[in-house]
């Protein structure tokens, strides 16, 4: 049976992530309100004022005691929820390392925002990538309805058994967090139902007063080596899970997304963009115009940031004749875009070919129909053999 | 009917971000595929702030700012004076106008009709506070023909309740029999 | 010769917990020790005061008088200083050396 | 031979279970923060949950690998958290209708500095924990490098006495007295010289965390960082109590009280001249503390209604 709720309301991204919660029914939430995530928390509130979110709302004092808060009510056995942005996602450093090396399964939202300077209330992915060697899986978002449903399926992810490990949910601040579209609200039944799986799994390790239990010391010589281990096993295990949660959602709710990635008119493609977030709708619409005007493009959108989609971006990648990553933050110390340095390091897998990076949407900036339409322009060139700009800055 | 672009252009507290979402539930409500977001800087009163919608039969993909709008809103006259306001409009654009003078010279070639209303003189006859917005969606609806005026109305109810609720609503019908339309060849 | 790779987990859990059912840590803190109390039982009132104060809580009250497990005690002294009829003494460990060796 | 008494002294009375900690346990000889750590396991009881974070409890409260020190359950977490991951633990167990006490047992450094801002939000919003903070007046753990808790004129590695300095210059943070102020429902003073004072502040924090956040401020020297004989770090808690530069107080649902007062307070040089950490210090500058100490305790009488 497929579930199709008719409860299609138009709202916020914020408050599609604010439902998400909702529906998975956290025991504990603490956050702590930044631009621009703050409607999700005051809406998270709004739902435990009213009765509807059955569960403990710790207003806390800062980001940091946020994800401590979280972090510790997963150890001691809960569902937790928390969510941030830019220097929230930074100032909650410390505690980033410790919920992935405690193996704390708790799902987490960062809205994107640049981190430096404290006007910079704006979009842009520099926070998640000042993160992400923290240890935790890595999913951006395109839209809305993504945001709600990703949530859902991380917390399925998160608690495998196999997995426990944080999960950080990301989605463009503005461009998507105050973005208000139809998004259908699954039933709370249903989204118990997708849950349900989880009741099955043995018993992860929790705190219990009187157990002689504890944890914190995340092992020590030869005992820590083998945490890493079997961090960094969790971690590779969970791209296989991702695709499969992604399946049965869309079994369940008649939406996929394609797990790792979702690859868009790429089977013929000579020429590939691959772009992560809000930017990916705005690509699909002048993918196909291009297409139109005879130029075989396609589009790869990545889902998962960490761990990173290796095998199932190779499959896709192999054999084209050029690509390009569109890349809403920069590396340092390697002057191109942090996802195109990553993208680089697939050549032994898919061959030398010309890789183009594109640094766009800093900022707030848009990224535009035009500019999108100059990078594929710009990689197929690349593909013709002539002489090309490995780092753009736009606009 | 093709895709439709509205740009909104208001201050700060003036209901433009609500606006352009209220307008959005309002399609939705129709069947159509929405979006909508609005583009500010820190939250401050009297700031101007400039909000997009799109809606289609086809699911709306982009996430960019609009800049070829179909019709523009314009909930504080004073923004009138922005630049490059009519820059993209759109062959035979719309002007939804919050003022209360009356508007004549074509600003824009591409400008076929404004539809001009002061929003915020019913806003404070039936709301009793200067929140023009939802008189200016009822006039949106009547000079564009878009949408209609009970889907806006409905949409209305995704953002308010109560006596609020009622008192915009007369605020919408208000915009939508009131205004004043004038068109150019 | 190629690099030797281990590839057995030796814990049982999936992250780091200890166990206090397990047998505790323990370290053999009597052998820090330069000097040892010593109880003279002709001044000893077995208050207690002494057992109390023992930051190792290695002193125990057996019958009617106390011993101390020099098997964990440091040495510090706050027995010696603190008993109110100065019955202990710390007398240097040199002096038991010849015991040892028996 | 002596006549034995019958009667093991009053504290005892207030130990409901055993020493949950190993005998051998990696605290200097003659620190009395292990003491403490014993008391409030055998007052608290094993079902009481620890949490600490790095400092000198650390390498006795959290485990190496699979292996624990004591028989607690415990939760180690990053300095910044400790109030934080308390509120956590506090918050899934009401939720989940788990009774326990969390008992938070950290230092000055972490309480008063780094950590400052979690215990501080936590009280506010009146979390069920009980925070213990053993003031040894500096980062002991690190090799004794000075803290907000460090009182006025010490030496440490990093407010060490030259030709330039006498040590630290500005005074220390009376933190039991910014508890306080959070309007909590028990914040209380302790030491390890007055046992049964102290296991009493305890058994009653076991009580009133039921009522929300309790905060218990031990003074607790330390013989390696304030060049206290090991033997001596008990007279120095008692000097320090009976010069009042650290007096046992308590305060219960706002009603503030001194629960061991001087009848006739020594002179502060009294404990200085126990402490090697002091041993610079000319008469004027013990005088600066003397008169510190003078006014700090004159704020707590007014609070308990004593008149000067």
């Amino acid at each position: 049976m497929t579930a199709r709720s008719k409860n299609i309301k138009v709202i916020t991204g914020n408050t599609a992530a604010a439902y998400a919660v909702l529906l998975c029914r956290p025991d504990v939430v603490s956050a702590y309100p930044i631009t621009p995530q703050s409607e999700l928390v005051e809406q998270l509130a709004k739902f435990h004022a009213d009765g509807l979110l059955d569960c403990e709302y710790v207003a806390v004092e800062g980001e940091n005691s946020a994800q401590n808060v979280a972090c510790a009510a997963v150890m001691a056995g809960g569902r937790a929820f928390t969510a941030t942005s830019s220097y929230g996602l930074v100032y909650m450093y410390d505690t980033l390392l410790q919920t992935s090396g405690y193996r704390a399964p708790l799902v987490m939202v960062n809205v994107n925002r640049e981190p430096p300077g404290i006007h910079a209330v704006y979009s842009g992915q520099q926070d998640m990538i000042c993160t992400r060697d923290s240890g935790w899986i890595q999913v951006v978002v395109e839209n809305c309805q993504e945001i709600l449903d990703t949530i859902i399926m991380s917390y399925r992810l998160a608690e495998d058994y196999d997995i426990q490990l944080p999960v950080m949910v990301n989605y463009d601040g503005y461009y998507l967090s105050f973005l208000a579209e139809s998004v259908d609200i699954p039933e709370q039944k249903d989204v118990d139902r997708f849950l349900a799986p989880l009741k099955d799994q043995p018993p992860r390790m929790k705190l219990v007063a009187g157990a002689g239990t504890g944890c914190g010391s995340h092992g020590i010589g030869m005992g820590f080596v083998e945490y890493r281990k079997k961090h960094m096993a969790a971690m590779e295990r969970s791209k296989e899970l991702w695709d499969k949660i992604d399946a049965d959602f869309k079994k369940a709710f008649r939406r996929g997304y394609g797990g790792q990635i979702e690859s868009y008119k790429c089977d013929d493609a000579d020429i590939v963009l691959i772009a992560s977030g809000s930017a990916v709708g705005t690509a699909r619409a002048v993918i196909d115009a291009k297409r139109e005007q005879g130029i075989k493009v396609g589009l790869v959108k990545l889902r998962f940031f960490r761990p990173f989609p290796v095998e199932k971006l190779s499959m896709v990648l192999k054999g084209k004749k050029a690509i390009g990553v569109l890349d809403r933050s920069i590396c340092f110390g390697w002057n191109c875009g942090p996802v195109f340095q990553e993208i680089c390091a697939l050549s032994r897998h898919i061959g030398i070919m010309p890789m183009l990076s594109f640094i766009d949407g800093l900022a707030n900036m848009d990224i535009t129909k035009e500019h999108i339409a100059g990078m594929i322009d710009e990689i197929y060139k690349a593909s013709q053999n002539k002489p090309y700009q490995e780092l753009t800055w736009l606009p | 009917m093709p895709a439709k672009e509205i740009r909104f252009h208001g201050r700060g507290g003036q209901g433009a971000v609500l606006a352009a979402r209220m307008l959005a539930s309002a399609c939705a409500y129709e069947g159509k595929h929405v979006a909508s977001f609005p583009m500010y800087g820190f939250e401050r009163r009297g700031m101007p702030v400039v909000a997009f919608t799109r809606f289609d039969t086809e699911p709306v993909r982009e996430k960019t700012q609009i800049y070829t709008p179909d019709c523009l809103m314009v909930i504080d006259p004073t923004l009138l004076e922005i630049g490059n306001l009519y820059e993209g409009l759109k062959t035979d654009g719309v002007l939804i106008l919050n003022s209360p003078k009356p508007f004549k010279k074509r600003p824009s070639k591409n400008l076929g009709k404004a539809g001009v209303i002061n929003a915020t003189q019913v806003a404070l006859c039936e709301i009793g506070r200067d929140i023009p917005n939802t008189c200016l969606i009822g006039a949106l609806a009547a000079v564009t023909g878009w949408v209609k005026l009970e889907s806006i109305i409905k949409g209305f109810g995704d953002y308010l309740e109560g006596d609020m609720l009622e008192r915009n609503i007369r605020n919408a019908q208000r915009g939508y029999n009131e205004v004043e339309v004038i068109s150019w060849d | 010769m190629g690099l030797k790779t281990e590839n057995k987990y030796l814990f049982k859990y999936e992250a780091c917990w200890s166990d206090g059912n397990n047998a505790l840590l323990c370290l053999n803190t009597g052998d820090w020790r330069t000097s040892r109390p010593v109880i003279n039982d002709e001044l000893c009132n077995s208050c207690g005061i002494c057992m109390t104060f023992c930051p190792p809580q290695c002193i125990t009250k057996k019958d009617n008088s106390f011993v101390i497990n020099l098997g964990f005690c440091k040495g510090c002294g706050i027995c010696a200083k603190e008993c109110p009829r100065k019955a202990i003494n710390m007398t240097p460990e040199g002096d038991y050396t010849d015991d040892c060796k028996i | 031979m002596a006549v034995k008494l019958n009667k093991l002294p009053k504290v005892t009375e207030y130990y409901c279970d055993e020493d949950q900690f190993s005998p051998g346990n990696a605290c200097c000889p003659g620190c009395i923060m292990e003491l403490n750590l014993r008391l409030v396991s055998k007052i608290m009881g094993k079902d009481a949950i620890l949490l600490g974070t790095p400092g000198c409890s650390a390498p006795t409260i959290h485990g190496q690998n699979d292996r624990a020190w004591h028989k607690h359950s415990y939760y180690a977490c990053v300095m910044t958290g400790v109030a934080s991951s308390a509120t956590g633990i506090a918050r899934y167990y009401k939720k989940a209708g788990i009774d326990a006490t969390i008992v938070c047992h950290t230092g000055d450094g972490c309480a008063q500095d780094i950590g400052i801002q979690t215990i501080s939000g936590a009280a506010e919003r009146n979390e069920n924990v009980i925070y213990i903070c053993y003031d040894n007046e500096g980062y002991m753990n690190t090799g004794v490098q000075r803290s907000s808790a460090t009182p006025y004129g010490a030496a440490t590695s990093t407010t060490p006495v030259g030709s330039k300095s006498i040590g630290k210059t500005t005074n220390s943070k009376n933190m039991p007295m910014i508890m306080a102020m959070h309007d909590i429902p028990y914040v209380a003073t302790a030491t390890l010289s007055h046992l049964e004072d102290y296991a009493k502040k305890l058994t009653k924090a076991k009580e009133m965390v039921k009522q929300g956040f309790v905060y218990l401020h031990v003074f607790c020297p330390c013989t390696v960082g304030w060049k206290v004989r090991p033997d001596s770090s008990i007279a120095v808690c008692r000097a320090a109590v009976q010069s009042n530069y650290f007096p046992l107080w308590e305060v219960e649902n706002g009603e503030y009280r001194i629960t061991q007062p001087v009848a006739k307070p020594k002179p502060i040089n009294e404990m200085l001249k126990l402490i090697g950490k002091f041993n610079h210090l000319k008469d004027e500058e013990i005088s600066v503390l003397q008169q510190q100490s003078d006014k700090r305790f004159s704020i707590l009488k007014a609070l308990c209604g004593i008149s000067a």
